[in-house]
C-alpha cells in the first residue's frame, strides 16, 4: 500500500478480549525522577480503576516513540497517553493514532495534528513552566534589590532538547517582563547532568570575574543545582544567588538537611498527579464514550524549604 | 592417510590403523546441520525461540501478525545500520559515527524537501549523498591522516552531529508527513510487508550477496582477518577501506531519511544519537569479531531480531524498564554464553 | 651416547590426541632421557607440534599420561610445565610487538625484586646471553617486538629456551628461517645442554641437522609413533621411508636440470624479465640485478642480510628511497604491493602467519586470495573453478587437511607454507619471488615444490628464490646473489657455487670491515 | 665455528660503512628528546599548548588559579575513568560499562550512607566493593563464559544500570552534603589542590607505577601485546584479566564515590551516562592502542587534560555548544595528525 489509506483499524476494536480497558503511557526520558513519579501516578490510578496500563520508556528517542505507537497499536490498546520527545512529532504521532482509531492524549509537551489542531492535552507546558520560574526569578530579583550591572543570570540546559529550550524561553521572557529586562543572560549548553552543569558553569563564572550576584534556572534541577554547587564551591555566598529549581527533586535536599543554599525555591510539578490526571480522563473518556477534554493543567506551584513537605515534594 | 597411498610398510602391520585417520571419520548428521547454518546462527535461532516461547506463552498478542510487523518496522532502521556496521568491522574497522550521519542525513533531507518545495526525491538523494560524503570523510581521515577509526569516527561523531545542530539550530525540521513518497516509505507496503522491512531485507541481501558471491567480499574479509597478507596479495586495501567507510556513510542516510519519513521531520539528535551502540551490539551479538576478518550478515540480522523480539516483547509483557535493562544485558551474556559452550573453545584468555 | 639404563626424564605414555574429527595422535609412547638429544621426524601433520604442545601443558591430552622422573604429573598450563622444568620452542614464534626484544626474552620471568621490575639489571642480562650465545650482532635487546624479521623472531624463542633452567627443553623447527651461521652456533649450545644432562627433544625437517645432532630418532606417522632409531644405527632412506610409508628416494633423484637445457624456454631464456637497478630502501643499498626468462636465482645471506627486505622493496611493500624496478623492459611506479602484482610479480613472503596467512578462514579461501580475479566473472567468484583449482592444488602439494574448507590455523605448521605457495603457484605470475618457500615443509613436499619451481621456470617464469638452506639454493639455482649488509656481495654461477664460497661472500666483507676498524 | 664468527652487521658501528645502515645513524639531540618524552606526548604537549595559546589570548581569565582548578576538578571523574581504561586497553580488553558501574556506586554510596546512620565511611567502602564485585562480574563472564570484552560490558552496561535504577526506583537517593568527608571529596584541598585531583593524580600515580615498575604492569603489556606469548610464557593469563576487570571497577566505583560527594545526592544515571565514551576517547588520543599491548598513563592523562581544557576554553569563550561539537571533533582529529605524522608510517591500511 502507498500508506496513505487510513487504517484498516488494526486496533480499533480495542483489543483486550476479557473487556478490561488498556492503556497506554509512553513517556519520555523514562530514567528522569519527574517522569518515574509520572508512571507511579499513572500506575496507582490505573490499579484504582482496573484498568491495565503499559508504560512505555522510549528515552529522547523521536524514532522510539513512533515505534512505540506501532507497538502498543498493535496490541489493541483502548486508549494512548503520550509524552512526545520532540514536539515537531506530533502530527506524525496524531495521524498514527487516528489511523487505528484509538484517542490519543498529550502529556506534558503540548502537540498539535496534521491539520494544526491541538491533541487534548494534560500537564503544564513547557513554555509555561518556564514563565513559573521566569516570574520567581524576578520576583526574588527585586526582593533582594541587587543591582543589575553587577548581577548575571546563568540559564543551563541541554540545547539540542527542544523542550528544554522551550523552557528557559519562557522563564527568560517572563523574566525580562517582570524587572529583570537588564539583567545579562548567560546560556550554558550542559549535558542536563549536576556535574555535567558543575563543570560548565565553572568556566563561566571564570569569565565572569566581575560579577557580585547570580541569578541561575535551567531545564532541570540537575542544571540548577550543579550551577548552585559550582557558584558557592568558587566561594559565592548562598546570599549572592537566587537559584530556582525545577521539579524540587534536588533542591528538596539541602532543605530537608537544613543547609544553607543557593537554592532559593523550585517550581514543584507534580509528576504522579499528571499521571493519575491524564489516566483517569482516559478511562472515563473510554468509559462514557465522551471525548477528552480539550487542556488540563496540573498542579505546579512555587516551593521553598518552608514549604515544601506540605506541597507533596517526596525527597529521597 | 590418502586413500590411494600405497599400503605401509612392515611397521604398521594392521590395516585397522587406517580407521582411526581424519578422513574416515564420518561426521553425524546432527553435526552436519550445524555446519552448514553455523555455530552462530543455531544458537541465536536457540536463544530467539526461547525468548518467542516464553514472551508467547505470556500474552498471544505476541503472534498477532500486526505485531510481526510492528517488530519489523522497529528494527529496521537500527537493523540497517548493524547491517552495513558488521562490513566495516569484517574490513578491521568501526564506524562510531552511524548515529550522527543519520541525524545529520535526517535533518538535511527535511531541509532540502522544504527549499525545493517540497521534492521528495531530491530529499532523499541529497541525504544519501551526504552520508556517502560523510563516509568519505571518515575514509579519507583514517587512510589519509592514519588515525585509528575508533578515534576517527568518535571525532567525527561530536563533529557531525555538531554540524546537523548547527544547521538546523538543534530543532526538528519541517513536515514530510504530508508528502506521499514520505508516507510510502513511513507506512506504506508491498505484497502486505511495509515498506521499512523492504529496504531493511534490499540492503541487508545486497550486502550479504557482495560478502559471500564476489571477490569483493571475499577481498574485504581478507583485509579483516590479516591486512598484511591482503596488501601482499596485490589488494589495493586503501581503495577498500575508503570504499567501505563511504558505504556505511551512505546506508547511515538512508537510515536518516528513513527517520525522517517515520517521525515527520528531520531530526538532528532525537531517533539517531545511541544507534552506534545499537549496531554495535547486534553485530557483536551475530558473532561478528571485532577485531576483524569475521562475520556475516545473516547473523547480525539474526541478532538484529533477536534484540527487537526481546524489547517488543518485554514492553508487550509490561515489564518495568528498569527491568527491562537487566533483562537485557542478561540475555545479551546468555545468548553469547550459547554460542561459545557449543564451540567448545577452552577458556583461556580473552575471548575473540 | 647415552645408555638406555639412564633412567628417563620424562616418559609420554600412551597418547592421545583428537581434534574434532581429526586424530592428531593416537597411542604414542616415548622416552625422553637426560644428556640426550631425542630427534622427532615425520611428515607435514604427522603429529608432532601436537606432542610438544602437550609436553608443554598448552593443550591437554585426550587419553595417556604423563611422568616426570618416574612420577605422573598432569600440565594444565604451561606455567605447570614450566615449574616442573618442562619447556618448549613453538615452531611459531609468539612475540609481543610493542615490548623490548629483552622482555621479550624474559616474559613472565621478569627480574623483580618484591615485584619492582629492574629494566637495568634485565638489559644487562641478556646482553650477557647475547654475549654467551654468540647472537650479540644478530639481534638489540632494545628493539621493539613488532619490528623483527622472522629469523629474529626464531632468535628470541630460542633464546627464551636457552635462558630457563629446565630439564626437558624441547625445539619444534627452531631453525626453519635460521641460516647456516646461526645454526651452528644454536647447535653448539645445544650440545652444551646436552652434556649439562638436559634432555632435548628436536623436531626437524632436515636431514642434515638431525644426524649431527640426534643421538636417538622417533618417527610419527599419520599420529602414531612408527619407531624409534639410534642415528648410527639408521639411515636417510629408512628414515624416510617410515616417514611416508613407502619409497621415496626417486623424488631425491628429480633434481634441477636447469631451464637453459630446457628446448621450449631456450629461445627466449636470456630475456631480461625483472630488472633492479640500484634498487634502495631503509635497509637495502644500490641493488643491481637481472632475472632472465626461465631463471631461477637463489639470493643467500646471514640473517638480516636485507633480503627480505629487498623483496619487499621490489613489490613496493617498503619505499624505495632510489633506484628503479623493470618488469618486461617497463619501469613500475610502485605505491602499494597492488602495482607490484598488477605488473605481473607474485611475492610469497617469509612470515606466513603474519604476512600471508588469514587464519580463521579456510584453505580454499587462504588459497585462491591472489587469483579471485580471475576467477571471476562480474566479480562473481565462480565457485566450480575455485573448487577445481583449490582441489589440484591440495593434491598436488599433498596438503594434509580433512577438507579444503578446514580453517587453515588448523593445519600443521608445514601444511599452511604449502597453502601460501600454492597461493601464488595459481597465479602463474611473470616474476615469482619466494621468500623461504620450503620453511618447514616435509621432505617429499619439498621435492614436490622443487619440481614445481622447475616447472614454472621451463614455462618461462623468471624466479627470485630467498632460502637460508644452502643445500636448496645449490639445488635449485641457475644463478647465486649473495647479499650482506643490505648490499650484492657476490655472484655465484651454478656451476661454482659451493657452500663454502657462499658463505665466504657472505661474511667476507665483514672481516674485512672489523679488520679495517 | 660461531665463537669465531665475526661480527655481524647490527654490531659494526664504523661511521662510514655504515652511513646507510638505519641502526647506526646517530639520532640527533631532538630525536633524542622526542624519544625519551614518545611521540605522542609532544604532539599531545604541541596540541595542548596551542589550545591554551588561543584560548588565552582571547580571555587571559582563562590563565587565573581557580580557572585551572576548575579544569581540574571538571577532568577528575572522567580522567580516573579514562586512566583505568588505558590500564584494560593495553590488557587487550575494553570496559564499556564504566559509566553504569559509577552509577551503580553512586547511588549505592549515597543508600548505604543513609542506612547506616550518615556513616561516611562505610558508604565509600560499600561503594568501591560494589564496583569491585562488577568487575569482578564482568571478568568472569568474559574469561568463563568466553564472551568478548565489548560485548560483555555492553550487556552489563544495562544491567548494572537497571539494577542502579531499580534499588533506587530511579530517583536521587540521600544527601550528603552536610557530611564532613562527602564535603571534604567534593570540595576540600590539600596544599591548595582540590581532593578530586588528588584522588585522580594518586590512582593514576598507582597506575603508572605499576604498568612501568612492576613485572605485573610489564606482564600486562605482554597480555595484551600477544596472549598466547604470555600464556605460553608461564602468565596464568586468566588471573590477570579477572584482576584488572576488577580494578576497573574499582575505580569505577571510587568515581561514583565522587559523583554522589559532587551532587551531593546518589545519583542513578545523571552524571554517569556518557562516561565510558569519554574515558575510551581520552585513552584513545593518548596514544593506547586498542588491539592492546601500547598505551600510557601519563599520554591518557595529558589528553583528559588536552579534552578538559578545551570543553572549558569554548564554554569560557561562549562558544555555542553546537560549535563545540564540531570544534571537539576537529581537535580530536588533528591531534592524533599529528602524531601519525611524526611517526612518518606508510599511508597504507587501517591504523593501529
Ligand atoms: N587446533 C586444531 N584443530 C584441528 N586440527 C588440528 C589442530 N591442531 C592440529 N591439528 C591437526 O593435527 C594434525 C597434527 O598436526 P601437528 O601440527 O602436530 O603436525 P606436525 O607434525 O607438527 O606438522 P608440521 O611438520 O607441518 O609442523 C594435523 O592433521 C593438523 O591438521
Ligand atoms: N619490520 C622491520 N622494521 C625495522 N627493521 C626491520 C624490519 N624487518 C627487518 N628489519 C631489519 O632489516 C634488516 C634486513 O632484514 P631482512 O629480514 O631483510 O634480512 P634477511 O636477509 O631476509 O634475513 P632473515 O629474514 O633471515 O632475518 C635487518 O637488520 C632487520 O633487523
Ligand atoms: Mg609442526
Ligand atoms: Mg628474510
Amino acid at each position: 500500500s502507498s500508506g496513505q489509506e487510513a487504517g484498516s483499524g488494526g486496533g480499533s476494536g480495542g483489543g483486550s478480549d476479557d473487556g478490561a480497558l488498556r492503556i497506554a503511557y509512553i513517556q519520555k526520558q523514562g530514567d528522569q525522577q519527574y517522569f518515574v513519579d509520572q508512571a507511579q501516578g499513572a500506575q496507582e490510578a490505573a490499579d484504582e480503576l482496573g484498568v491495565e496500563l503499559d508504560v512505555v520508556d522510549v528515552g529522547t528517542d523521536a524514532n522510539k516513540a513512533i515505534s512505540a505507537i506501532d507497538t502498543e497499536v498493535a496490541r489493541g490498546v483502548d486508549g494512548i497517553i503520550i509524552v512526545v520527545p520532540d514536539q515537531q512529532i506530533g502530527p506524525t504521532v496524531a495521524q498514527a493514532a487516528t489511523n487505528a482509531g484509538v484517542p490519543l492524549l498529550a502529556s506534558d509537551d503540548s502537540i498539535e495534528d496534521g491539520s494544526g489542531n491541538a491533541v487534548p492535552f494534560v500537564g503544564f507546558n513547557g513554555t509555561q513552566m518556564g514563565e513559573a520560574v521566569g516570574e520567581e526569578a524576578a520576583r526574588l530579583f527585586t526582593e533582594s534589590g541587587w543591582n543589575a550591572a553587577d548581577t548575571r543570570v546563568i540559564s543551563a540546559y541541554k540545547q539540542d532538547l527542544s523542550v528544554c529550550a522551550d523552557r528557559v524561553q519562557g522563564a527568560r521572557s517572563t523574566f525580562e517582563a517582570n524587572g529583570g529586562g537588564e539583567v545579562e543572560v548567560i546560556d550554558v549548553g550542559t549535558d542536563n547532568s549536576a556535574t555535567g552543569a558543575q563543570d560548565e558553569a565553572g568556566a563561566v563564572i571564570t569569565a565572569n570575574p566581575g560579577v557580585k550576584h547570580w541569578i541561575v534556572w535551567g531545564c532541570n534541577d540537575e542544571n540548577v543545582d550543579g550551577v548552585v554547587t559550582a557558584l558557592q564551591n568558587s566561594g559565592v555566598s548562598p546570599d549572592d544567588i537566587n537559584g530556582v529549581g525545577l521539579g524540587a527533586y534536588l533542591a528538596c535536599k539541602p532543605w530537608a538537611a537544613g543547609e544553607a543554599t543557593g537554592m532559593r525555591s523550585a517550581l514543584f510539578i507534580s509528576g504522579a498527579e499528571v499521571g493519575r490526571t491524564a489516566v483517569e480522563e482516559m478511562v472515563q473518556a473510554l468509559q462514557d464514550g465522551e471525548d477528552l477534554p480539550a487542556e488540563t493543567f496540573a498542579n505546579t506551584e512555587i516551593v521553598t524549604a518552608d514549604n515544601y513537605e506540605d506541597a507533596g515534594v517526596v525527597c529521597t | 592417510m590418502t586413500g590411494t597411498r600405497a599400503p605401509l610398510p612392515a611397521q604398521t602391520s594392521t590395516a585397522a590403523a587406517d580407521a582411526t585417520t581424519p578422513s574416515a571419520r564420518r561426521p553425524s548428521p546432527l553435526h552436519r546441520v550445524l555446519e552448514a547454518v553455523g555455530v552462530t546462527n543455531v544458537s541465536l535461532l536457540i536463544a530467539l525461540a526461547l525468548v518467542i516461547l516464553v514472551i508467547g506463552s505470556q500474552n498471544a498478542d505476541f503472534f498477532r501478525g500486526s505485531n510481526l510487523i510492528v517488530i519489523g518496522t522497529a528494527v529496521a532502521i537500527s537493523g540497517l545500520l548493524a547491517v552495513v556496521q558488521t562490513v566495516v568491522i569484517i574490513a578491521g574497522g568501526l564506524d562510531i559515527s552511524v548515529g550522527s550521519v543519520a541525524g545529520l542525513a535526517s535533518v538535511a533531507s527535511a531541509m532540502i524537501f522544504t527549499a525545493t518545495g517540497s521534492t521528495a526525491v531530491l530529499g532523499l538523494a541529497g541525504a544519501v549523498l551526504i552520508g556517502l560524503l560523510c563516509g568519505l570523510v571518515n575514509g579519507a581521515i583514517i587512510v589519509y591522516g592514519r588515525v585509528n577509526p575508533v578515534i576517527a569516527t568518535l571525532a567525527t561523531l561530536a563533529a557531525f552531529k555538531g554540524i546537523a545542530q548547527l544547521i538546523s539550530n538543534g530543532r526538528a525540521q519541517g513536515y514530510t508527513g504530508s508528502d506521499p513518497i514520505f508516507i510510502f516509505l513511513a507506512r506504506g507496503s508491498i505484497l502486505g510487508i511495509p515498506t521499512l522491512i523492504w529496504v531493511l531485507l534490499l540492503v541487508a541481501g545486497l550486502l550479504h550477496v557482495m560478502l559471500k558471491y564476489t571477490d569483493i567480499g571475499r577481498k574485504i574479509y581478507a583485509l579483516g582477518g590479516n591486512d598484511a597478507a591482503a596488501r601482499l596479495a596485490g589488494i589495493n586495501i586503501n581503495r577498500y577501506i575508503l570504499a567501505i567507510f563511504a558505504l556505511a556513510g551512505m546506508v547511515a542516510g538512508i537510515a536518516g531519511v528513513l527517520i525522517t519519513a517515520r517521525t515527520g521531520s528531520g531530526q538532528p539528535i532525537s531517533g539517531s544519537e545511541g544507534l552506534e551502540l545499537e549496531a554495535i551490539t547486534a553485530a557483536a551479538l551475530g558473532g561478528t569479531a571485532l577485531k576483524g576478518g569475521k562475520g556475516s550478515i545473516i547473523s547480525t540480522l539474526l541478532a538484529v531480531l533477536l534484540l527487537g523480539v526481546l524489547i517488543n516483547g518485554m514492553t508487550l509483557l509490561g515489564v518495568n524498564p528498569f527491568w527491562q535493562n537487566v533483562a537485557k544485558g542478561t540475555l545479551l551474556v546468555v545468548a553469547v554464553v550459547i554460542q561459545q559452550l557449543r564451540s567448545g573453545e577452552r577458556r583461556v584468555g580473552i575471548p575473540q | 651416547m647415552t645408555t638406555t639404563s639412564t633412567p628417563p626424564t620424562l616418559v609420554a605414555e600412551g597418547i592421545g590426541k583428537s581434534f574434532a574429527g581429526v586424530h592428531a595422535l593416537t597411542d604414542v609412547t616415548l622416552e625422553i632421557r637426560p644428556g640426550e638429544v631425542l630427534a622427532l621426524m615425520g611428515e607435514n601433520g604427522a603429529g608432532k607440534s601436537t606432542l610438544l604442545k602437550i609436553l608443554s601443558g598448552d593443550q591437554p591430552p585426550d587419553t595417556g599420561t604423563l611422568r616426570m622422573h618416574g612420577e605422573p604429573v598432569t600440565f594444565s598450563s604451561p606455567a605447570d610445565a614450566m615449574a616442573a622444568g618442562v619447556r618448549v620452542i613453538y615452531q611459531e614464534p609468539e612475540i609481543v610487538p610493542h615490548v623490548s626484544v629483552a622482555e621479550n626474552v624474559y616474559i613472565g620471568r621478569l627480574p623483580a625484586t618484591a615485584r619492582r621490575f629492574n629494566r637495568r639489571a634485565l638489559r644487562e642480562r641478556v646482553r650477557a646471553d647475547l654475549e654467551r650465545t654468540g647472537f650479540t650482532g644478530a639481534i638489540d635487546p632494545d628493539t621493539l617486538g613488532s619490528r623483527l624479521s622472522a629469523a629474529q623472531r626464531q632468535l628470541i624463542e630460542i633464546l627464551r629456551a636457552l635462558t630457563s633452567d629446565t630439564a626437558v627443553l624441547a625445539f619444534d623447527e627452531p631453525t626453519s628461517s635460521l641460516s647456516d651461521a646461526e645454526t651452528e652456533s644454536l647447535f653448539r649450545l645445544i650440545r652444551e645442554l646436552r652434556e649439562s644432562g638436559v634432555a632435548i627433544v628436536y623436531v626437524s625437517h632436515r636431514m642434515k641437522e638431525i644426524f649431527e645432532l640426534a643421538d636417538r630418532i622417533a618417527v610419527l606417522r599419520d599420529g602414531r609413533l612408527i619407531g624409534v632409531r639410534p642415528a648410527a644405527e639408521t639411515d636417510e632412506e629408512e628414515l624416510v621411508r617410515m616417514m611416508v610409508g613407502r619409497d621415496l628416494s626417486s623424488m631425491f633423484q628429480r633434481r634441477h636440470t636447469g631451464a637453459a637445457d630446457q628446448p621450449v624456454a631456450s629461445t627466449e631464456s636470456r630475456r631480461p624479465v625483472l630488472e633492479l637497478r640500484g634498487v634502495t630502501s631503509d635497509d637495502v643499498s644500490d641493488v643491481d640485478l637481472v632475472v632472465h626468462a626461465g631463471e631461477v636465482v637463489g639470493l643467500a645471506g646471514l640473517v638480516g642480510a636485507g633480503r627480505s627486505e629487498l623483496a619487499r622493496a621490489v613489490v613496493g611493500d617498503v619505499p624505495l628511497r632510489g633506484g628503479q624496478v623493470v618488469v618486461n623492459g617497463r619501469p613500475l611506479r610502485l605505491r602499494t604491493p597492488g602495482d607490484a602484482v598488477a605488473a605481473g610479480i607474485g611475492f610469497a613472503p617469509e612470515e606466513r602467519k603474519a604476512d600471508a596467512l588469514l587464519m580463521h578462514r579456510t584453505v580454499r579461501d587462504n588459497l585462491s586470495l591472489a587469483v579471485l580475479d580471475r576467477l571471476s566473472r562480474l566479480r562473481f567468484v565462480r565457485t566450480r573453478a575455485e573448487r577445481e583449482l583449490v582441489d589440484r592444488y591440495v593434491e598436488q602439494l599433498r596438503v594434509r587437511t580433512p577438507s579444503p574448507e578446514q580453517q587453515i590455523r588448523k593445519l600443521s605448521g608445514g601444511n599452511q607454507q604449502k597453502v601460501v605457495l600454492a597461493r601464488w603457484l595459481a597465479r602463474r605470475p611473470d616474476v615469482l619471488i619466494l621468500d623461504e618457500p620450503t620453511r618447514g615443509v616435509d621432505v617429499g613436499a619439498k621435492a614436490e615444490i622443487y619440481a614445481i619451481i622447475d616447472e614454472l621456470a621451463a614455462s618461462g617464469v623468471a624466479l627470485l628464490v630467498i632460502s637460508s638452506e644452502l643445500p636448496e639454493v645449490l639445488g635449485l639455482s641457475d644463478r647465486i646473489v649473495v647479499m650482506q649488509n643490505g648490499r650484492i656481495a657476490g655472484e655465484l654461477d651454478r656451476d661454482e657455487a659451493t657452500e663454502e664460497r657462499i658463505l665466504a661472500l657472505a661474511i667476507a666483507d665483514h672481516a674485512a670491515e672489523g679488520a679495517s676498524r
